[in-house]
């Protein structure tokens, strides 16, 4: 299977459903010639054209709240939020729109609605363009929130979103456009939305984490091997609905816990991945339920040392697992 | 030229036909709104929000629209809209009532929150404004697909402070999208009067901003709205964009069943607003050019609240949703 | 001490503080000659005027955008949301300007902003006048998030509110409007933000709750207390930042702990609750953290029994103790 | 009548020093922000983003601002603004090296993020066209403390189709608050062209939705973006309300250091754009009308270059932040 990185992965699933699908459609800001701030879009207009792949005005709200309207139409909307710091603009048509339409209509009207944006640090974009917003998202019912950590996901996820008859928020880790690589098939193919994945097995430990930080934890589980502790490492994928089977039996099975994410801690996806495992797993658990994640601070600054102060790196991450190992 | 010979001189070329049909659905609304606010007040329904003094532009917009095959974002004011394009008043009883078979939300939404997938209505949220980029994207979807359809939204102009409505009639304009945008312009947003909400009396003015036609129309005025709503979707449907249609109404309510609006607006002011009632004013003109005989609006409402009877009986008598119905509908494929 | 409601114990405080310090001022939709839908400014229009009590146009982000930069300049600024239902347009404002204006100005500038508004169901408002979005705002380092239980808190925590030099977000449950009565001074006093308070004291199982749900958490307590159990019940008050101390000791002084809130439960302020519990107390824990609060839907429908099904109430709550005291 | 004859006529009335000043201004912040591209082109920094081509309608508000007194909302592109406004080139350069000392964030915002308490300069995010409604805010703030303190604000051409852009100018002339929007209009936002962005081709159109004047500028006009500074300050203090000025600028670099424009714009609109440097029309305007003597712009470059070079080893020097100090600030008391 050819080996592509995640941006790529990205750009073909959009292709590839687009030719398969003409009521697919892109709008956002700088989705079309220039094909999007990171390249996602890069082609799509040339091949397209400007009605299927438009660049939106400079507001957020109106990329939702046009894709709310175009998808009760029938159209199959891909959003694209340029960064997701800047998503916010738009939390009233998420929230109040997206969300609720098949609920407050009582089934009569759903809206298939993508909204794709990149989120996360650790690549000097300050305050603005390093933010971490999936906790609002997935507090949301109504909303699904998917987070891929591989390229080979990402593909399948997204086609699955765009094929989706509910709102996906689909959340892009910037830093792994170009530095994550893997295989990826040529063809349309699906990963279901709502299944976690164990992504390494092991016994000792269970690591909980998404989105790039499923990769740093691999990483730590690599050397918490070499020191004789076996982490299993789930990656949840969607965080909104949760997959709790795959998650419960999982801690269970290890007994252990660590939940890792790049974004603070505060009411956050650590914080519900953690409750449920000291609800429904008190009788296996050998110590706590143990969090790392970002301090709580506002957001990542931009001086270097700052911006490292911030991240959970593969250093932190090891620490952090010896300390529940030590327990 | 006094306000009378104003609308007759724009009744030109108007079939009688036409304005009397649009004065029996004004009826229809208003029977069917004075007997929510009588469902409330009994204690049936903790909440009601009307449209009187709205009527006659709302009647005129739904009669220029193919239903079921343009599209409509209404706000909470647009019973009569809604009549009009064919949703019944059994349906909105079964909504106030609380009824398991309401068509716009299974009783999920307050009452006066509009939807018919049949109608092509969508469904509306509270959070005001929101329904203007939604149809602008209904637009753009109608533009992406080749249709001849239209899509029509109203909103009240203290809703138009929102940023939506800049986003909504900027996106619109820049893509001559086939959407009309029709401001129902009481004067006030629960109490918060014009003069507090923007700089000008005229939500039309902003049209300017956007190249695109701004029209005032006065809301009591039958032949003024129809022509102004004819025009503008006439014009959207021939590709050539969006119109904003400002129609001065009166709000011959308090805001709604939870305000009272004697807090804010002085007597004077509540006085002037109900002798400015738009049926009362369509009902004078039709009957001084002959439209409407002498006795047929009465016969009219007889008509009307016949009807409601009816409905009204068999509102009654559906039943509530099941507590676990709450779980329903969340996700499709959950 | 005089007997007041909830409702003028707000308005008190507001009365009270603007005629101690003539910089505060409020801004909303409706707060003026009408003195908001609930009545919470009602008479202070009359007291200080246009401009001290303006209503604002129908726009969140203005109402909140126009406080930060009054706050700026030095005013003492109240803003009304009339619904917390209706704070989403205004969530750029809130988490990306006031939550960050002192930390991205490296301590420069600052945001004395209230940001007052009514949230919470069991009032037939249906999905949009019930909601509770804490959540969303209790994950943002910068701003303080606080909710008060009854009438004294409620003109203490709002005046500390005022005085505090960062933005506090206000929630005021509407059904404790009227309902909730309690002895308040008529004078000038602070209840602190940042500390939780132990309302009830007792050994067997811990409540943590916060709004209207400590009431509720009190009146399932006697139910407990009429079988044998002795709940100690912690009040919140401030979700952000936490009061991590008093939430500990209570947790490990009962051993079981129950988290109680009316929102749905998933990434919400229950899951930081159960977390911290989880994380700090497990080996003094004798049964699994549980939560306790509203289903995984969109928001409260407006039928009644739909409604009702939706909402927490003393039954619920007192069967969901009785469990876990036989756990 | 040529541009250059325009440029003479307008100029009636402007004292020469004012005009010196204005280009010296210019040249300060040009050197600045061309040093800037090379710090980030040696990886010493790995963000810039230009003001270039924007300098001379910001100099024009800035002289027209009493520092310190008057308030100032900007945005990213407005480098020479906050220079005139008293800030320094080394200022800016401790931010873009990320230094502790950086009087704008602490090097915690990407630089061009610009603050200054002293200079009544509020911090700006990145999210465009919040600053919008702050200085709304601070309008109101001023008017209710009943000072003669004025607000700019500055916003590019394609942040006017956020809602807020709608929210702050309705709310400033609604209550004529003393604000001052300039928009910065250089027909682009990143890739997105203007005919993409919005109906007509002047931002300025939208001024008449609100009743208050909008005027629109050559921003390689000197004296014509003084004059209409002038203007609108003058109106905002003297409580007449909000004034929107359009100012038809270039950008002539790519939109960031991260952008290729290459990619978007044809090699022809690129060099257009470059041909209409305003920095090279006002040094022509002047030279021709005999303010600048022949010779005087080299000098006063070399002045800005040698002044930079003193800034840049002084901001080299500087710490850096320590790691932990990224706990500091979030709020007051903890
Ligand atoms: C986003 C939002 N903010 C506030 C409200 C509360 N609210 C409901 S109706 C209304 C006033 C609307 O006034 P207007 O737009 O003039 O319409 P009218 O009711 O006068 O027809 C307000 C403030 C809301 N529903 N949504
Ligand atoms: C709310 C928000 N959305 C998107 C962005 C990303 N972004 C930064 S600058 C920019 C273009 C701004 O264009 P314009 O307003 O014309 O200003 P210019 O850069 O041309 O001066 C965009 C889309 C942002 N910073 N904030
Ligand atoms: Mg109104
Ligand atoms: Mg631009």
């Amino acid at each position: 299977m050819p080996v592509k990185n995640m941006v790529t992965a990205i750009r073909e699933g959009l292709r590839d459903e687009m030719r398969r699908d003409p009521s697919v459609m892109i709008f956002g800001e700088d989705v079309g010639p220039k094909g999007g701030v990171f390249g996602a879009t890069e082609s799509l207009h040339a091949e397209f054209g400007d009605w299927r792949v438009l660049d939106s005005p400079l507001s957020e709200a109106c990329i939702v709240g046009v894709g709310v309207g175009a998808a009760l139409y029938g159209m199959r909307f891909v959003a694209e939020i340029q960064f997701q710091d800047f998503i916010l603009p738009a939390a009233d048509q998420i929230i109040s729109e997206a969300a609720k339409m098949r609920y407050r209509s009582n089934g009569a009207w759903h809206v298939p609605l993508v909204i794709r944006a990149p989120f996360g640090g650790g690549v000097h974009g300050a305050l603005y363009h390093s933010q971490s917003f999936e906790a609002i998202f997935a507090h949301i019912p109504g909303l699904k929130v998917v987070v891929p950590s591989n390229p080979y996901d990402a593909k399948g996820l997204l086609i699955s979103a765009i094929r989706d008859d509910d709102p996906v928020l689909f959340f892009e880790h910037k830093r792994g456009y170009r530095s994550l690589k893997g295989e990826v098939p040529d063809d349309l193919y699906t990963v279901p939305i709502g299944r976690a994945n164990v992504v390494r097995e092991g016994g000792d430990i269970c690591i909980l984490a998404y989105g790039m930080m499923v990769n740093t934890a691999l990483k730590a589980a690599e050397n918490l091997h070499a020191e004789g502790f076996e982490c299993e490492v789930v990656d949840i994928r969607t965080l909104c609905p949760l997959d709790r089977e795959t998650i419960v039996s999982s801690a269970r099975k290890c007994g252990k816990v660590l939940v890792a994410q790049e974004s603070n801690l505060a009411v956050s996806v650590a914080s519900e991945l953690a409750a449920i495992v000291a609800e429904e797993c008190f009788e296996q658990l050998d110590a706590p339920v143990m969090r790392i994640g970002g301090p709580e601070i506002p957001a990542m600054p931009w001086a270097p040392p700052l911006e490292h102060f911030y991240m959970v790196d593969t250093g932190k991450l090891t620490a952090k697992l010896k300390e529940l190992a030590a327990y | 030229m006094t306000a009378a010979k104003a609308d007759q001189s724009r009744q030109a070329g108007l079939d009688p036909d036409i304005l009397r049909t649009m004065y029996r659905h004004m009826v229809r609304s208003r029977v069917l709104d004075e007997r929510m606010w009588v469902i409330n007040r009994q204690g049936r329904a903790s909440f009601w929000i009307s449209g009187m003094g709205h009527e006659t532009v709302q009647v005129a917009l739904g009669m220029n629209l193919r239903s079921g095959h343009d599209w409509v974002a209404p706000y909470y004011r647009d019973l009569a809209l809604t009549l009009v394009l064919g949703m019944t008043p059994r349906d909105q009883l079964l909504a106030i009532l609380a009824k398991a078979g309401d068509p716009n939300s299974g009783a999920r939404q307050m009452p006066a929150h509009f939807s018919s997938r049949e109608h092509n209505i969508i469904s509306t949220g509270s959070s005001v404004a929101t329904q203007l980029l939604h149809a602008a994207g209904i637009g753009l979807a109608i533009k992406v697909s080749g249709t001849d359809q239209v899509c029509a939204t109203c909103v009240g102009e203290g809703s138009t402070s929102e940023g939506s409505f800049h986003e909504a009639v900027n996106f619109s304009a820049t893509h001559k999208l086939p959407v009309v945008f029709l401001v129902e312009n009481n004067g006030y947003a629960i109490s918060v009067p014009l003069d507090k909400q923007m700089p000008t009396p005229d939500v039309a003015d902003r049209a300017k901003g956007y190249g695109i036609p701004g029209v005032i129309v006065d809301g009591g005025d039958l032949a003024g709205c129809f022509t102004a709503c004819r025009d503008a979707v006439d014009r959207a449907r021939r590709g050539e964009g969006p119109t904003i249609i400002e129609a001065k109404v009166q709000r011959l309510t308090s805001h709604s069943s939870d305000d009272d609006e004697k807090r804010y607006r002085s007597a004077d002011d509540i006085a002037a607003t109900r002798n400015q009632d738009c049926l009362t004013r369509c009902r004078a003109f039709l009957e001084e050019t002959g439209v409407l005989k002498p006795g047929e609006a009465d016969e009219i409402r007889g008509e009307m609240v016949r009807e409601l009877d009816i409905a009204m009986e068999e509102a009654e008598a559906a039943p509530s949703p099941a507590p676990e119905s709450a779980l329903l509908h969340v996700y499709g494929d959950v």
